[in-house]
């Protein structure tokens, strides 16, 4: 139920914010569009904590925060190396454990090594990551854990 | 090029960057239209055939430098004849003195309300609904035509037995690709509202009821590629969609029916009401939800039987597989 | 500055158009057509700017998502396409490498 | 104030440039799909990240912002997810990666939990 009124409200503030009309005329069609989304919504059983992630809501943008910062320091380093050119990458393909429980808990894991320049989740086994990073420093930064350790604390 | 997957790839390509040529020339409706149905829906369907037919060209006997020749003779001939034409733009063009002019007057400079015959800030959705709506028909009613001539030819026949294999493939499907699963789980209901949202903005900005029904099958194919086939069929019933092409083309043609019957023309939406303007807003809401719902079914319809019939395919070939196993460990015993 | 940034971004595209082009497996050109929608976004949203008509944002929005749909059905369906190299693009593969490294 | 704001899109802008030329340059010039996946990753996220910010800062009215920023959420919601589809299809598929020699004890170390994925060192990738 309360995924149910998350995702209609989240509907709503999409249709809102992106109309720019606000006749009687284009509201009620977009009450109506709501309805039907949420209908089909719940038809094709998307309707879930996983998609509708209301536990997270207050402690995703800390998060967010810190994440933009890795990607800005990411992407120096990858721009650095775009320029120096091959001889300076050392490309590495491992796997990183992740020691999320929930299955929400891994993809934002594995999103973030991928939304990160440098490293990129190649594939998800059980609690296990595949990734492929350019420079193996990258791995060395993933191994000790910080990222994993934060999305962790998402969780609960 | 051989390998045709490649060639989808690159018209991928032709087809985003004549999206943007589009842009450039100020033709916005144009441009979105190219961009859900050139660059998406056509490459999607492109490529669903390839995985039907297969990826590489067969080596062809005929030689392609005549047919170069002639393309390129043909090319020169057709830059040649642009030589002729006015200048871009230019007002003394005959695009510019015919009736393009009078609809401009009656639409956009006519912001008038007295003047104003249309009453949609939107030319492109005025001209294309109201004074071309017989045209606009006639091209929902191809795309109903392709609709049943997919159905025709390519209608998959679908045996009981298969669904329970097809769902213990889908289940396996799922854990390997959890982090699609659950992207797409969140993103579907956005891409549906958009799918609505430029339906019923196509009055102001750009878009409408052929944008709109593409994005919204979109949505749905994506549903089922991830999901499944089976699962997807369990949600959009077979039959229902169906019914709703042919009801999307049913409902623009009523329009045209009611004016009718009110004492005017064919799809003359003044009669739909006392007041011209409104009148001819709600016929041009209406009718433009007639096209979303004709173009969305068409577009499920088509992959989904190009998509089942490649399931099909799949689904006989493991079961001879099976067989042909069978008979070659009991050839072994013998 | 908004049609220096269009001019970077039309380079960056024949760079992709380039890298579509010579390939030279499937998936580089995959690659190419992923970044050449996501620039195409861009350089619809810097349009918009260009010519003083914000309301081309739709179409960039569009892209967004037809560009993920089509990414998607490739990979979906790529179990249903041979993957078979031609021997040909194996030797410009490894000459590249060397080359290279 | 004006000024202001128009001197900060215009420095993200160039940034954006800069940022999305070497993304180009990158693809072109790195050896093998998966490092060119690197480039492209640094062209979805930081460069139209700027671009984005630099058109923000200029637009005329509010839903213009707005309709940027959900421009912006989309395509950082939505590159890593196909980014890491490529990638996964590719592997499935039997790509092999192109991996580094330069740093054997590194390499050595990782290759006693991940020899089933990892190829030999330094041969050059295969194709598909």
């Amino acid at each position: 139920m309360i995924h149910t009124l998350y995702l209609s409200l989240t509907l709503a503030a999409f249709w809102l914010l992106n109309s720019g009309h606000y006749s009687p005329l284009i509201l009620s069609l977009g009450a109506i569009s709501i309805a039907f989304v949420v209908y089909l919504a719940h038809k094709m059983d998307v309707v879930d904590h996983e998609a509708q992630p209301v536990h997270l809501t207050l402690k995703l943008p800390g998060y967010y925060f810190w994440l933009t910062q890795q990607i800005i320091l990411a992407n120096i380093s990858v721009v650095k190396h775009i320029w120096l050119g091959n001889k300076t990458i050392t490309p590495t393909m491992t796997t990183v454990k992740s020691s999320q429980k929930t299955d929400m808990g891994k993809v934002i894991y594995a999103n973030s090594i991928t939304l990160t320049p440098g490293t990129i989740a190649v594939d998800l086994i059980g609690d296990q990551i595949i990734v492929h990073s350019l420079l193996s420093e990258n791995i060395e930064a993933l191994k000790a854990g910080e990222m994993d350790r934060r999305v962790r604390q998402l969780e609960h | 090029m051989k390998d045709l997957l490649a060639v989808a790839m690159l018209s991928g390509i032709y087809g985003l960057l004549s999206a943007s040529f589009f842009v450039t020339m100020d033709a916005v409706d144009v441009a979105f239209t190219e961009a859900s149905v050139g660059a998406g829906i056509s490459t999607l369907l492109m490529l669903t055939t390839i995985a039907i037919v297969g990826r590489f060209e067969r080596s062809q006997r005929h030689k392609p430098s005549l047919a170069l020749a002639v393309t390129f003779f043909t090319g020169v001939l057709l830059i040649y004849g642009t030589l002729d034409m006015p200048y871009f733009g230019s007002p003394n063009a005959p695009a510019n003195q015919h009736v393009a002019p009078q609809y401009l007057n009656d639409t956009v400079l006519g912001q008038d309300k007295s003047v104003n015959q249309v009453g949609v800030p939107n030319v492109v959705t005025a001209v294309l609904a109201s004074y071309r709506g017989f045209d606009t028909f006639g091209e929902v009613a191809v795309i109903f035509t392709a609709g049943i001539g997919v159905l025709a030819l390519l209608a998959v026949v679908r045996r009981p037995e298969e669904d329970a294999k097809i769902a213990a493939i889908n289940e396996s499907m799922h854990q390997k690709n959890l982090i699609l699963r659950i992207v797409i789980k969140v993103l579907i209901p956005f891409i549906l509202l958009f799918a609505l949202y430029v339906q019923f903005h196509g009055d102001y900005g750009p878009g409408g009821g052929f944008q709109a029904g593409v994005i919204f099958a979109a949505a749905f194919i994506l549903y089922a590629m991830l999901f499944g086939l089976s699962t997807a069929r369990r949600v959009i019933n077979q039959t229902l969609i169906q019914i709703l092409a042919a009801i999307g083309v049913l409902i623009y043609g009523s329009v045209g029916l009611v004016s009718i019957l009110n004492g005017r023309n064919f799809l003359d939406y003044n009669a739909l009401s006392s007041d011209s303007i409104a009148g001819q807003h709600l016929g041009i809401l209406v009718i433009e939800l007639g096209v979303g719902i004709t173009v969305t079914s068409v577009m499920v319809i088509i992959f989904f039987n190009f998509a089942g019939r490649l399931e099909n395919r799949e689904a006989n070939e493991s079961v001879t597989r099976n067989i042909s196993s069978d008979g070659h460990v009991t050839k072994e015993k013998l | 500055m908004l049609i220096a940034a269009t001019i970077a971004i039309i380079i960056v595209m024949i760079l992709a158009i380039i890298r579509g082009v010579i390939g030279p497996t499937l998936y580089d050109r995959i690659l190419a057509v992923n970044m050449f929608s996501t620039k195409t976004v861009l350089l619809i949203a810097l349009l918009g700017f260009v010519m003083g008509r914000p309301d081309f944002l739709d179409i960039a929005m569009v892209y967004a998502l037809i560009n993920f749909v089509s990414v998607i059905a490739v990979l979906h369906f790529s179990n249903d396409f041979e993957f078979r190299s031609s021997a040909h693009s194996d030797a410009k593969e490894s000459k590249s490498m060397e080359e290279d490294s | 104030m004006d000024t202001a704001l128009s001197i900060g899109s215009a420095i993200c802008l160039l940034l954006g440039s800069f940022l999305c030329l070497t993304g180009g340059i990158g693809i072109l010039r790195f050896p093998d799909f998966y490092t060119r996946m690197h480039a492209v990753s640094v062209s979805e996220t930081s460069a139209a990240g700027m671009i984005l910010i630099g058109l923000m800062l200029q637009s005329p009215d509010g839903i213009v912002v707005i309709k940027l920023v959900m421009i912006l959420l989309m395509v950082l919601f939505i590159s890593p997810a196909s980014s890491h589809a490529l990638a996964q299809s590719a592997m499935r598929h039997g790509l092999k990666p192109w991996l580094s020699t330069t740093v054997p004890a590194i390499k050595n170390k990782h290759n006693e939990t991940a020899s089933d994925i990892t190829s030999d060192k330094g041969v050059p990738p295969s194709n598909l």
